[in-house]
């Protein structure tokens, strides 16, 4: 019983996404068996603003496109920690630990860089796909 | 908010290791050009893993004292798992060149990897903060997840590396959802202030929440049945030294932590010692039963790795009674020690063999080894004695081990938990000896040898790790003083 | 007394072991030979100053090699304990160990693996060492695991499939057994008293159920290692080894291994006389059980390893009944001649190029004087023939049982019948036990020595070289000699052998059971009895095999001894009753024991049945570790659910 | 109803947490493509930050025995994202070499490592 009490707020919700769903459900299955259904050979081909397409439609992306965007997320996230570090660096002035932070962030931003370099000289940011 | 310096001088292991790999990646970018011959970097290696090793014994005799305002520790504790990890890297430093070596595989980024999880494991050992855990576990981690693929032959590494990936994954994002919970029933994400909470008395069912999920995070770590099944394929499928070295490393470090969670997080509840008992019997009972239809002697070595899991985590439930948990933290101590050198040692032997199958892409059976004793006597005596210490026979490391653990369980009230153990340990012999039944079979007409050359650095290492075997279970007396000034700080 | 020499004892055979299996494949055949000889002569040699000078008051030399390993409250020293007793099975180990190693020399030259067989053979004298010579349980442990691990490498020695490997199984799983109760049992010690050394085991009170359980446990390590019921049925299957391996290991010194730690327990075991009353009645059943199915066994070498277990039984009964003098000095004796017995088959079977089978023998006395000379003697020896040593030591095990006073005050459950008789019944076992011995140990010989030769074509049975014969021969007058130890101790006091009779000589060695030891019985009727006892055996295997043998040999032995022909002129009938009396019944009981025992139960339910267990945990284990990296995620999800319900259930009160 | 609206506040964040947790779960559990399984174990860690958000900013006790109080939640969550971003990169290369050697990234066809 417990388990239900503590469930029960969430019964609106429930109902709203029941409700929804039927509600799709509903005007898509009113869509097709209301709607006229005359399909000729020119409805079928690609219509005034497109050509045939050409090959497999899901075509494979180059692996360096992965790797470029996983080192974009890599150090894009890392830069994370800049932000709270920079809104609070003068409270910690204010606490004498100003040289503290600062060689701190130095150095977290002398190994990103090091990681940066290393990347560079492996020759992962060359575009020759 | 307060810094001392002198901190950084406790996780001295750490950053050297942590030093070490930044060294190797800077010198594999900028000296590549000018010295394309890159087997310095084993040796560079080295030297970290065993100025780390250094380091950490040297920390020996300091006092405990907690470091960066409570968020690890210093104590004998992680020093003891610190060399233990140093030593397994130094180790499989050595035995990783001559294989890379023969491969013709030899890159920096091999070492520089080893060095980071190694960092990692030292962290580990010495955190007590929740997210400090939950980072060192992801150094450690991700850098024996890319260890795994790095031989890029054939199908199995890079699987390997996949299946070890998104099961630890999963497992640590089960260990940080149990940390949220921690944070949530108690402000913080200190193990101290938990165990505050669990100690007042005012626990809730989310403090017991969270000690299952953050068990079971480390419980993946460890290998505890039903948290196993990554790790045979992942030892199948991963480079040899790389195998031997994470069955060393990443145990001592998961159980460290396993252990501070909790006895320090968790220990004065005492609810949590039932369920590890529960998982020690399972552990110790499907790794044992499982190792005995292995014809791949890596697969067997994973099973057994399983099952030795059992085994350390039956002095982990010692440690969960009012018994003098001293006596059981230093037996699992000395169990993970001698344990990594046995296991570091027979993956030794099991990277020369399997190099040659690793160029065949097949994967090692029973059959080819037989008759390792005609050509390397050596080798198979060695191979022989670090299955007898697995299997547990006096008088090796593995023997004092099991005794030590066991005893430690005695004492704790754990009788049928010992008995138990000591069952399933003889009914191990089975499988060990199998091993050595082939070794020194007559070899049929097509025995295939083994060939020679640059054996001599791996062959060094095995020698370490026999010596050590062998003197540890002859003269275990000065390694178990080690291991009990190591456990002192869980009192008595 | 602190001796510092004692460690070199085992030590020499080790690093003997460790040249000859790291550098044999390089070294010359006769510098192999050299260092395995040699190191085990110069531990002999040890052994033999050492036991010649053993102080009188306090007969003890010992060790403290080092401080093994201390954890917390466990403190224990890695010593060497050389008594009186350790001292003289430290001689046999070493003695007949060098022995068989002269005859290995002749017996393995021609074999490729020679340096392999000799580095185990040399390691295993190490680990038997360690194990009489150590001074605490740990240490005997140590030993223990350390022959039974010989002992499968040997047996093992020829393999050249996984198929033979897998013949020592049975060996493996049964000995396993043994060793969980061996360890068990110095766990339940450790807790008891503190500690493990047998000096200080040796005078610490310890509360009956204690005692039981304890010597309970170390026993089932005995039974595994010794081969008594239910678990002996390794020992015949052993036999896949060398010959000389046979001999050494599974008749003359591995295998007492069990008796020993008895008697070097006896304070435990006089401590809990129900445990001991049961040694007893196991060794007597034992002796009994495998000295039936011996009389039916056609293979040579699994004759004597029947008769091995059956004589180990008789230690058992030595032991059991607190007269651990009678059981150690049979051990000691039993070792010379079995060893003898086992190195006479190897030279048979070495002459006939492999044939093991009594039915294919015959007649090799002629081709083989000197093997059918020793390995006579030899069986006069275990079938207890005056005057020759196992007479001596076998009836005194028999006597004590008759006589002794260890159950008088045992009592089946509380209040039953007093278990009086129980050494009465121990006798009575034992001395039927002795007849079949004497009648299948001759029968043995007859069919070996005796009569025609019946052997396959072709082969020309020859004798052995003189390296291989001239161990036979000491053997053979040590097990003459060795008839001192075992005279009866009013013969000899006063003169110069009362020092060497046994009774005597390990008189402050053993704890007295606890109804005091028996005194003052009269030898006489016990040997009057005994020696009936080995000439009816004798005589009855005369009357079966010796005529029977073959049609075409009548009249030899009408020629041979028309005297005992006219005496059986009847013989047909005689054969014939026999036969229907005592042969067939015998025969088809022999065969059934060994048909429901050791080939269905043991076979079929332990050995089969635990493949089977290992194909169905094999068949199991495919169906989780499909490989599918995400049914593994599933089973961690589930575990981790498990995991959490477990805990919330313990914390909710 | 009306307890919709008087419970306690993190309720709601901890509940579609538990729900994000159970999914990315079942995502890594039942998904054939590595890729989903990848972004499913993602999503298992933004589950996670979406807890330590909701406890620091709606507390279950008084008050924190930590320095920065209720905000080393919020410091959490910037570990766990750096982290996470580490791992999905791992996890991409690794899934990298695996289709170099097989051309699929169906994680049903990766077995060629069983009993």
């Amino acid at each position: 019983m417990r388990a239900l009490d503590y469930l029960s707020p969430y019964l609106p919700v429930l109902i709203l996404l029941l409700f929804a769903g039927v509600l799709c459900a509903l005007i898509g299955a009113a869509a097709t068996f209301l709607g006229p259904k005359r399909i000729t050979a020119i409805k079928e081909t690609a219509f005034e603003c497109g050509s045939p397409s050409i090959g497999d439609s899901h075509s494979r992306h180059s692996v360096k496109f992965y790797l470029v965007a996983l080192l974009f997320v890599v150090f894009d996230v890392e830069s994370v920690f800049i932000y709270p570090w920079g809104s609070l660096l003068r409270d910690f002035q204010a606490e004498g630990l100003g040289w503290f932070a600062y060689v701190e962030m130095l150095s977290f931003m002398a190994t990103l860089a090091l990681g940066l370099v290393y990347v560079w000289r492996k020759g992962a940011l060359e575009w020759n796909p | 908010m307060n810094f001392n310096p002198g901190d950084l001088y406790g996780v001295l292991p750490a950053l050297l290791l942590a030093a070490g790999a930044l060294v190797l990646l800077t010198s594999e970018v900028f000296l590549r050009p000018v010295e394309p011959d890159r087997r310095y970097q084993a040796w560079v290696a080295a030297a970290f893993a065993f100025a780390g090793l250094w380091a950490s014994l040297a920390q020996l005799g300091d006092p405990a004292q907690p470091l960066f305002a409570g968020a690890a520790v210093s104590d004998g504790f992680a020093h003891i798992v610190a060399a233990v990890v140093c030593a397994a890297l130094f180790l499989s430093c050595i035995v990783a060149f001559s294989y890379l070596e023969s491969l013709r595989a030899t890159r920096g980024e091999f070492y520089a990897l080893a060095l980071f999880s190694a960092s990692g494991m030292c962290l580990l050992a010495q955190a007590t903060d929740l997210v400090v855990i939950f980072i060192s576990l992801e150094v450690m981690s991700l850098a024996v997840y890319a260890l795994c693929a790095y031989l890029r032959r054939g199908k199995r590494p890079a699987e390997a590396a996949f299946k070890y990936f998104i099961l630890g994954s999963f497992a640590s994002a089960i260990f940080l959802y149990g940390a949220a919970f921690a944070f949530g029933a108690s402000g913080s994400t200190r193990l101290a202030d938990l165990a505050a909470t669990v100690r007042s008395g005012s626990a809730t069912t989310l403090v017991y929440a969270s000690a299952a999920l953050l068990a079971a995070g480390f419980a993946f770590k460890v290998a505890a049945v039903p948290f196993h099944m990554w790790v045979p394929d992942v030892y199948d499928g991963a480079p040899a030294p790389v195998t031997g070295f994470m069955a060393a490393g990443v145990k001592a470090a998961a159980f460290a932590t396993l252990v501070r969670i909790l006895v320090s997080g968790y220990g004065e509840g005492g609810r949590w010692r039932g369920l590890i008992v529960a998982l020690a019997y399972l552990t110790m009972l499907v790794g044992n039963l499982l190792a005995v239809p292995q014809r791949s002697v890596k697969r067997m070595l994973a099973y057994s790795s399983i099952a030795h899991a059992g085994y350390l985590l039956v002095a982990v439930a010692a440690m969960g009674t009012s018994a003098p948990r001293a006596d059981a933290a230093g037996a699992l101590l000395f169990y993970l020690a001698s344990y990594g050198a046995t296991v570091i040692g027979a993956f030794a032997v099991v990277a020369i063999i399997e190099r040659k199958l690793a160029l065949s892409g097949l994967g090692d059976d029973l059959s080819s080894w037989a008759g390792l004793s005609e050509k390397h006597p050596a080798l198979a005596a060695a191979m022989s004695l670090f299955m007898i210490s697995l299997a547990g026979v006096p008088p090796t490391a593995g023997f004092m081990a099991k005794l030590t653990v066991f005893r430690s369980a005695i004492e704790a009230d754990l009788v049928p938990l010992a008995i138990f153990g000591v069952i399933t340990s003889v009914a191990g012999l089975y499988y060990y000896l199998r091993v050595v039944v082939y070794v020194y079979m007559v070899p049929e007409a097509k025995a295939d040898a083994v060939q020679g050359g640059r054996l001599l650095s791996a062959g060094l290492a095995i020698a370490g790790c026999a010596l050590i075997v062998l003197w540890m279970g002859v003269l275990p007396g000065s390694f178990a003083a080690l291991a009990q000034s190591g456990a002192a700080v869980f009192g008595r | 007394m602190e001796v510092s020499w004692l460690h070199l004892i085992p030590l020499l055979p080790l690093a003997g072991a460790a040249v000859c299996g790291l550098l044999g494949k390089w070294l010359p055949k006769a510098w192999l030979y050299a260092i395995a000889l040699v190191t085990v002569l110069l531990s002999f040699c040890i052994g033999l100053t050492g036991f010649l000078r053993l102080p009188e008051e306090v007969p003890i030399f010992h060790e403290v090699a080092f401080n093994w390993f201390s954890a917390g409250s466990l403190h224990v020293d890695m010593g060497f304990l050389f008594d009186r007793l350790s001292g003289a099975l430290t001689l046999v180990v070493t003695g007949v160990g060098f022995l068989i190693h002269v005859y290995s020399v002749g017996y393995m030259d021609e074999d490729p693996g020679y340096w392999r067989y000799f580095a185990y053979l040399n390691l295993f004298i190490a680990a038997m060492l360690t194990l009489v010579l150590g001074d605490n349980l740990v240490a005997m442990f140590v030993g223990w695991e350390g022959v039974g691990l010989c002992s499968y490498l040997l047996i093992g020695f020829w393999y050249t499939d996984e198929e033979k490997a897998y013949a020592g199984r049975k060996a493996f799983v049964v000995n396993r057994i043994g060793d969980v109760g061996f360890l068990i049992g110095i766990f339940v010690l450790f807790n008891a008293t503190g500690s493990v050394s047998f000096a200080q085991l040796g005078v610490a009170p310890l509360t009956l159920a204690t005692a039981s359980i304890a010597a309970l446990c170390l026993f089932i390590g005995a039974i595994g290692k010794s081969a008594q019921l239910p678990l002996y049925v390794w020992l015949p299957d052993a036999m896949a080894g060398p010959t000389p391996v046979s001999a050494l290991i599974h008749a003359a010194t591995m295998v007492t291994a069990g008796v020993y730690m008895v008697a070097r327990m006896s304070h435990l075991y006089t401590s809990a006389p129900g445990v001991l009353a049961l040694v007893a009645l196991v060794g007597a059943l034992t002796a009994l059980w495998a000295a039936l199915i011996g009389t039916a066994q056609n293979d040579i070498k699994r004759v004597l390893a029947y008769s091995t277990v059956s004589q180990l039984g008789f230690m058992f009964i030595g032991v059991g009944v607190g007269a651990f003098f009678a059981g150690t000095m049979h051990l000691v004796t039993h070792a010379f001649f079995k060893a003898c017995l086992f190195l006479g088959s190897g030279a048979v079977i070495h002459g006939l190029a492999g044939e093991q089978d009594l039915r294919r023998m015959g007649g090799l006395r002629k081709y083989m004087p000197q093997t059918a000379w020793t390995f006579a003697v030899a069986t006069v020896a275990i079938s207890g023939i005056f005057p020759i040593s196992g007479f001596f030591s076998k009836d005194e095990i028999l006597a004590q049982a008759l006589h002794t006073k260890a159950y008088d005050f045992l009592t089946l459950g509380p209040g039953g019948p007093h278990l009086t008789s129980l050494g009465t019944i121990l006798y009575l076992v034992g001395s039927f036990t002795a007849l079949i011995t004497s009648f299948y140990m001759w029968r043995c010989y007859f069919l070996a020595f005796e009569g025609e030769y019946r052997g396959p074509e072709g082969v020309h049975p020859h004798e052995s070289p003189g390296i291989m014969t001239s161990p036979l021969w000491i053997l053979a007058a040590l097990s003459v000699l060795s008839l001192v130890i075992g005279l009866p101790e009013p013969w000899v006091r006063g003169s110069f052998l009362e020092h060497l009779n046994w009774e005597h000589f390990t008189g402050r060695l053993f704890s007295p059971p606890r109804g005091g030891p028996p005194a003052g019985f009269s030898p006489w009727p016990g040997y009057l009895v005994a020696l009936a006892i080995g000439w009816a055996g004798f005589g009855l295997a005369w009357l079966l095999y010796a005529p029977a043998r073959a049609a075409s040999g009548d009249d030899r032995f009408a020629a041979l001894f028309p005297r005992l022909r006219n005496a059986f002129a009847n013989k047909f009938w005689v054969d014939e009753f026999y036969d229907w009396l005592v042969v067939r019944p015998l025969w088809s009981f022999a065969r059934g024991l060994w048909r429901i025992f050791d080939a269905t139960i043991i076979d079929g339910l332990f050995i089969n049945g635990s493949a089977q267990l290992v194909a169905w945990v094999a068949a199991l284990a495919r169906r989780f570790q499909n490989g599918d990296v995400q049914r593994y995620a599933a089973v961690t999800a589930l575990g981790v659910l498990a995991l959490v319900y477990a805990f919330l259930l313990r914390s909710s009160p | 109803m009306v307890d919709f609206f008087h419970a306690h506040q993190a309720q709601h964040y901890l509940v579609l947490a538990a729900l994000l947790f159970a999914l990315g779960a079942a995502g890594v559990v039942l998904r054939r493509n590595a890729i989903i399984v990848l972004m499913s174990i993602e999503l298992m860690l933004n589950a996670v930050n979406l807890t330590f958000l909701a406890f620091a900013r709606f507390p279950l006790v008084a008050n924190s025995p930590m320095q920065g109080g209720f905000s080393q939640g919020h410091a959490a969550v910037f570990f766990v994202i750096a982290t996470a971003a580490a791992e999905a990169a791992v996890g991409l290369a690794i899934i990298i070499a695996v289709f170099r050697s097989r051309t699929s990234v169906n994680v049903d066809e990766f077995d060629s490592l069983k009993l």
